[in-house]
């Protein structure tokens, strides 16, 4: 196929065949971005699949330069110099604890950059090829531009919020405004009928009074969301930043915007999807707001009644996990937040050491963000091929002699598979019960998890709390084995 | 290109995007978080003709400014991709 | 439709197909060799044009009989799909 | 987006709207298609794919005939209709052991009408809209047009080949010309310059070469191949048609037949991949023929010991599977041969009321096509969830007491995890020597089975041997089953 294409492109005269081969590129790196995303399906592919991204980039940005004279090629270099420098020093700095809201953060310059280039081929068109010669630009042009810039400003006011949410700089608990539910609906229809409206006037009023109304429904729509759902906020906006990417691509009928904004746009659908899907809640209810307002008030606990628990300490612990054969971490929130993920993996090497098989258990939506174990286990040089997946090691736990939950806690309550009335009812999980021992790390018999509810596991004849920080707790069992073992 | 072309090159590139980061295994969806808002970026495209256009000067700034914004991302994105991916190692032997 | 976006269709499609074709699973593989027999037979579209168009006789008889071919194909894939795929059967509980 | 789709039609004059919405029709055709093709990624929701497909194909051939004027419709529908009756009348009238044959049949018949298309267009192109004014093709479409009619007529011969063979009307043996590599590449080359030298003349002599050089071809290739690979051949013309489809839908413009031809071209390659790997046979040396002369001729059993092996009887196997507490089912190609699936299931049912547990052990590449077994238990109406995949019953052998194998052998052989020399060696392979007594039913101590080697379960201790066809062997343990159970 691609000696056709030769062909024809050679037949075309000069012009004509510089743009086949612009638009070949952009397919190009289209596709090179398709197997970005593909070679994330194992760990062993996924930096060669983020080369191919790097490469892909690369290509629609030379190809762009190639394709359009710059008026001034120092102010337009330095731009990505300065954007380069920013962005690599933020990368390297970020801890790996604080993705959520490094990933928020990216997400505004996103919007906040679709926003720009929305306004500048509104106040441009020629440039953009998109109005005629009298100025008037196209009906579907004004529609994608409209479209472009409202998920755009959607996407920018969101994201700071949500930022500023996950960052602790505002309070996580859900703002509920009076009547926000007329003045959302209000908000969102004025912004569709001026986009309608748009096609015919394309009057600065209109489409700066669209740019406005969508900055306002950002923030509106985020604010009422309590701080522990924002990571199904950060996906949703990221689906969202994709399809302004999308909407772009048809204004400049740019392939890779187009398949680029298409892959953006369902990973974050997906990954909203899966966080819902696990947490047993729906979508709309997390939209809606107001639920899981606090990580760690704990204000849900509801009626405690006084159980009896058996406490443990380093030591007990120490003794038990060096005794078994099997052993099996789950780790959760707690241990993110604790950063104990260094000490916990130096207390894996000795046990391993005695000869005891440890493997970790990650349920889907452990932590806050899809995937926030695993990449945080990756720092602590945890070998990929000890970390399963629920499916894979779920019924492992009935044959193993002591299962090590650190700082999680809804992930292995069993309510959710015996009380219809409990909130995560329906949601998958961890069978830790079922093993011989089990160990319970977190703060206090009070706090509870994301979810607000009791965790029938610690009143259980075979569970042993040992209560204190996670990353307290781990080095003194790693100062307990070391000590037993001389 | 036309409209419709366009358009079923979209509706394509939605299945492709659906199957693949149906691909994308849990464990990485971290760094799938980080990639997809690196490559999302590429309405640099977008921000460079504005900024390469001349006619009017606020257009061009608008693009300049957007450059700017892009490559945070687009830097930003891939090298924290990169420094997670790296974490990932397979048990020795 | 230009040649490039015609071009950039079928790349796309054929990464479709390739995730499509993986997520079929194995129990279901002699039916998806009958079906896409059948929909291979969309060729009829071209048939059909050469059959509706007047001009050259010997054209349109090609295209009448690649109207029967086609159809056979169309029929008989589908219908021995479905009767394939009516056999497979759940267990009664 | 619809919408502005719907102004960006409604702004065009009438001609153009009609096209626009043809070309969204297909497109809408082309997308069914992949969703016909996902529904199978389940039994539950397959035929509701299947539905889709055949929604897709009427909304193509709706399309079509109303944007094109029909100089005799009565012709035209006439036509649709004979061929309906015939495919319709074939359809019901298979057996499901014929499968392999109908579908090579089909595939011919998708070749020749690519064939009689490409053929139309020549003569009559302007029809198609692939000429100038003055006659001349256009470059593109000479290419399009010359790729369509050779791998149509690639996939016409070798089709009927490839039926003949697998139907029993020509010998399965290999027919190996002398210097028939040299006159491959010969033709092939031949095609291929003629297809080069088309872009520059379209005398109707280059056309028509090509055309008989690659009904030729198609005939050169498959002939050397031997009847047991015809199901990698059948899967490979498979992807040709796709292709073939594909080349036409870019003369035609025709997003439909773009996006059918990448569906069909990848699920074939995939198929012929998935069957070489199970094999482990590189696609090349299948290609290349010469192996696997005979399906049960039993020629390449080389060097025979006479080893001792257990014989057993009808009543034996009744006995040893009804006090059993699991029982595996391991069916292959003589199962399929001998039509056993109706008796197998009977046998099974007893056994169920017995108390057994009964399952049924699929290897991907048992029988003589992707998913062959499947489709026979299903017609025997065995529940598809008893029916398990390698992968996901292999670690049940173990655990065990009878495996049944009836009519299987290479699947079960452990030689292709220990002997490098075997031409199985890679293969993945059920583990039915790990269970506590297997049964393998079978013809003769001397036949082999696809890939002719001995196995060495065979002479296993807990082995005992059924020598009798399969589906009287079932016949009899049914019989000794009801017996007993009175
Ligand atoms: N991963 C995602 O994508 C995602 C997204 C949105 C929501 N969620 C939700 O988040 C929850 C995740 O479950 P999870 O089991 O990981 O966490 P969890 O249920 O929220 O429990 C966290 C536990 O860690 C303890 N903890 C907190 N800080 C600690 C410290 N410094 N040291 C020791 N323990 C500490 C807490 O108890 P104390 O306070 O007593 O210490 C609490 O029991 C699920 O409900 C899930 O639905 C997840
Ligand atoms: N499924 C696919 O897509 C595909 C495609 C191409 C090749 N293959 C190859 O086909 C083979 C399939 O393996 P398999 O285990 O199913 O079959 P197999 O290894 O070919 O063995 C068939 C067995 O059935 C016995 N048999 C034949 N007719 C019988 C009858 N009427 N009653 C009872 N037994 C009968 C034969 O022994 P007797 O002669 O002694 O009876 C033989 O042992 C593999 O080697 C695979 O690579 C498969």
């Amino acid at each position: 196929m691609s000696f056709s294409l030769l062909l024809s492109a050679g037949a075309a005269g000069d012009a004509t065949s510089a743009q086949t081969w612009a638009a070949v590129a952009y397919l190009v790196a289209g596709v090179f971005f398709i197997l970005a995303l593909r070679g994330l399906s194992s760990p062993a592919s996924s930096r060669r699949g983020n080369r191919f991204g790097m490469a892909g980039m690369a290509i629609a940005v030379v190809t762009t330069l190639l394709t359009h004279e710059l008026a001034n090629p120092v102010e337009v270099l330095g731009a990505i110099a300065i954007g380069a420098v920013i962005g690599i020093v933020m990368a390297r700095k970020i801890a790996m604890t604080a993705m959520p809201q490094l990933v928020a953060a990216f997400h505004s310059l996103v919007g906040l950059a679709a926003v720009a280039v929305a306004a500048a081929a509104f106040l441009n068109p020629g440039a953009f090829g998109i109005a005629d010669e009298a100025g008037q630009i196209f009906t579907v042009s004004r529609i994608e531009m409209g479209l472009g810039i409202a998920i755009g400003a959607i996407t920018f006011s969101g994201s700071v919020i949500a930022f500023l949410k996950l960052n602790g700089n505002m309070s996580g608990a859900p703002i509920m405004l009076p009547l926000r539910h007329v003045i959302n609906l209000g908000t969102l229809a004025g912004i569709i009928g001026l986009v309608a409206y748009f096609t015919t006037d394309q009057s600065p009023w209109v489409f700066w009074t669209v740019t406005g109304l969508s900055f306002l429904i950002g923030f509106l729509l985020i604010i009422p969301i309590g701080g522990a759902d924002m990571p199904v906020v950060v996906s949703m906006l990221n689906s969202y930043s994709g399809w302004a990417a999308a909407a772009m691509g048809f204004t400049l009928h740019n392939t890779a915007m187009i398949i680029t904004g298409a892959l953006v746009g369902a990973s974050g659908a997906i990954l909203s999807y899966i966080m819902c899907r696990a947490m047993n809640r729906s979508f709309i209810s997390v939209i809606a707001g107001g639920f899981g307002a606090d990580d760690s008030s704990g204000a849900g606990g509801g009626a405690k009644e006084q159980r009896p628990w058996k406490p443990g300490s380093a030591d007990d612990a120490a003794f038990l996990m060096s005794q078994a054969e099997n052993v099996i971490i789950v780790p959760g929130y707690g241990m993110a937040v604790a950063q104990a993920q260094h000490a916990l993996r130096e207390m894996a090497d000795l046990l391993k050491k005695e000869g005891v098989n440890v493997k970790y258990a990650i349920h889907p939506v452990a932590g806050r963000m899809p995937g926030h174990m695993n990449v945080l286990l990756a720092e602590a040089n945890v070998p990929y091929d000890e970390v399963f997946e629920l499916e894979d090691i779920n019924n492992e736990f009935a044959q193993c002699d002591v299962a090590f939950v650190i700082g999680a806690n809804d992930v292995t309550n069993p309510a959710a598979k015996t009380d219809k009335t409990s909130p995560i009812y329906g949601m998958p999980i961890l069978d830790v019960e079922k093993a011989k021992t089990v160990l319970f790390v977190k703060r206090s018999m009070g706090g509870v998890g994301y979810a607000g509810v009791d965790n029938d596991v610690f009143y259980m004849d075979q569970t042993m709390m040992l209560l204190g920080d996670a990353k307290k707790m781990a080095d003194d069992i790693v100062k307990a084995l070391n000590g037993g073992g001389h | 290109m036309d409209f419709i072309a366009i358009f079923s090159i979209f509706i394509l590139a939605c299945f492709v995007g659906y199957f693949v980061v149906w691909s994308v295994t849990p464990a990485l969806h971290t760094p799938l978080m980080s990639v997809t808002n690196a490559i999302s970026s590429v309405i640099i495209v977008g921000a460079l003709i504005a900024s390469a256009a001349a006619g009017s000067p606020v257009s061009k700034w608008l693009g300049l400014a957007a450059v700017v914004m892009a490559s945070v991302n687009i830097f930003g994105g891939f090298a924290v991709t990169e420094r997670m991916l790296a974490m990932y190692k397979k048990k020795e032997r």
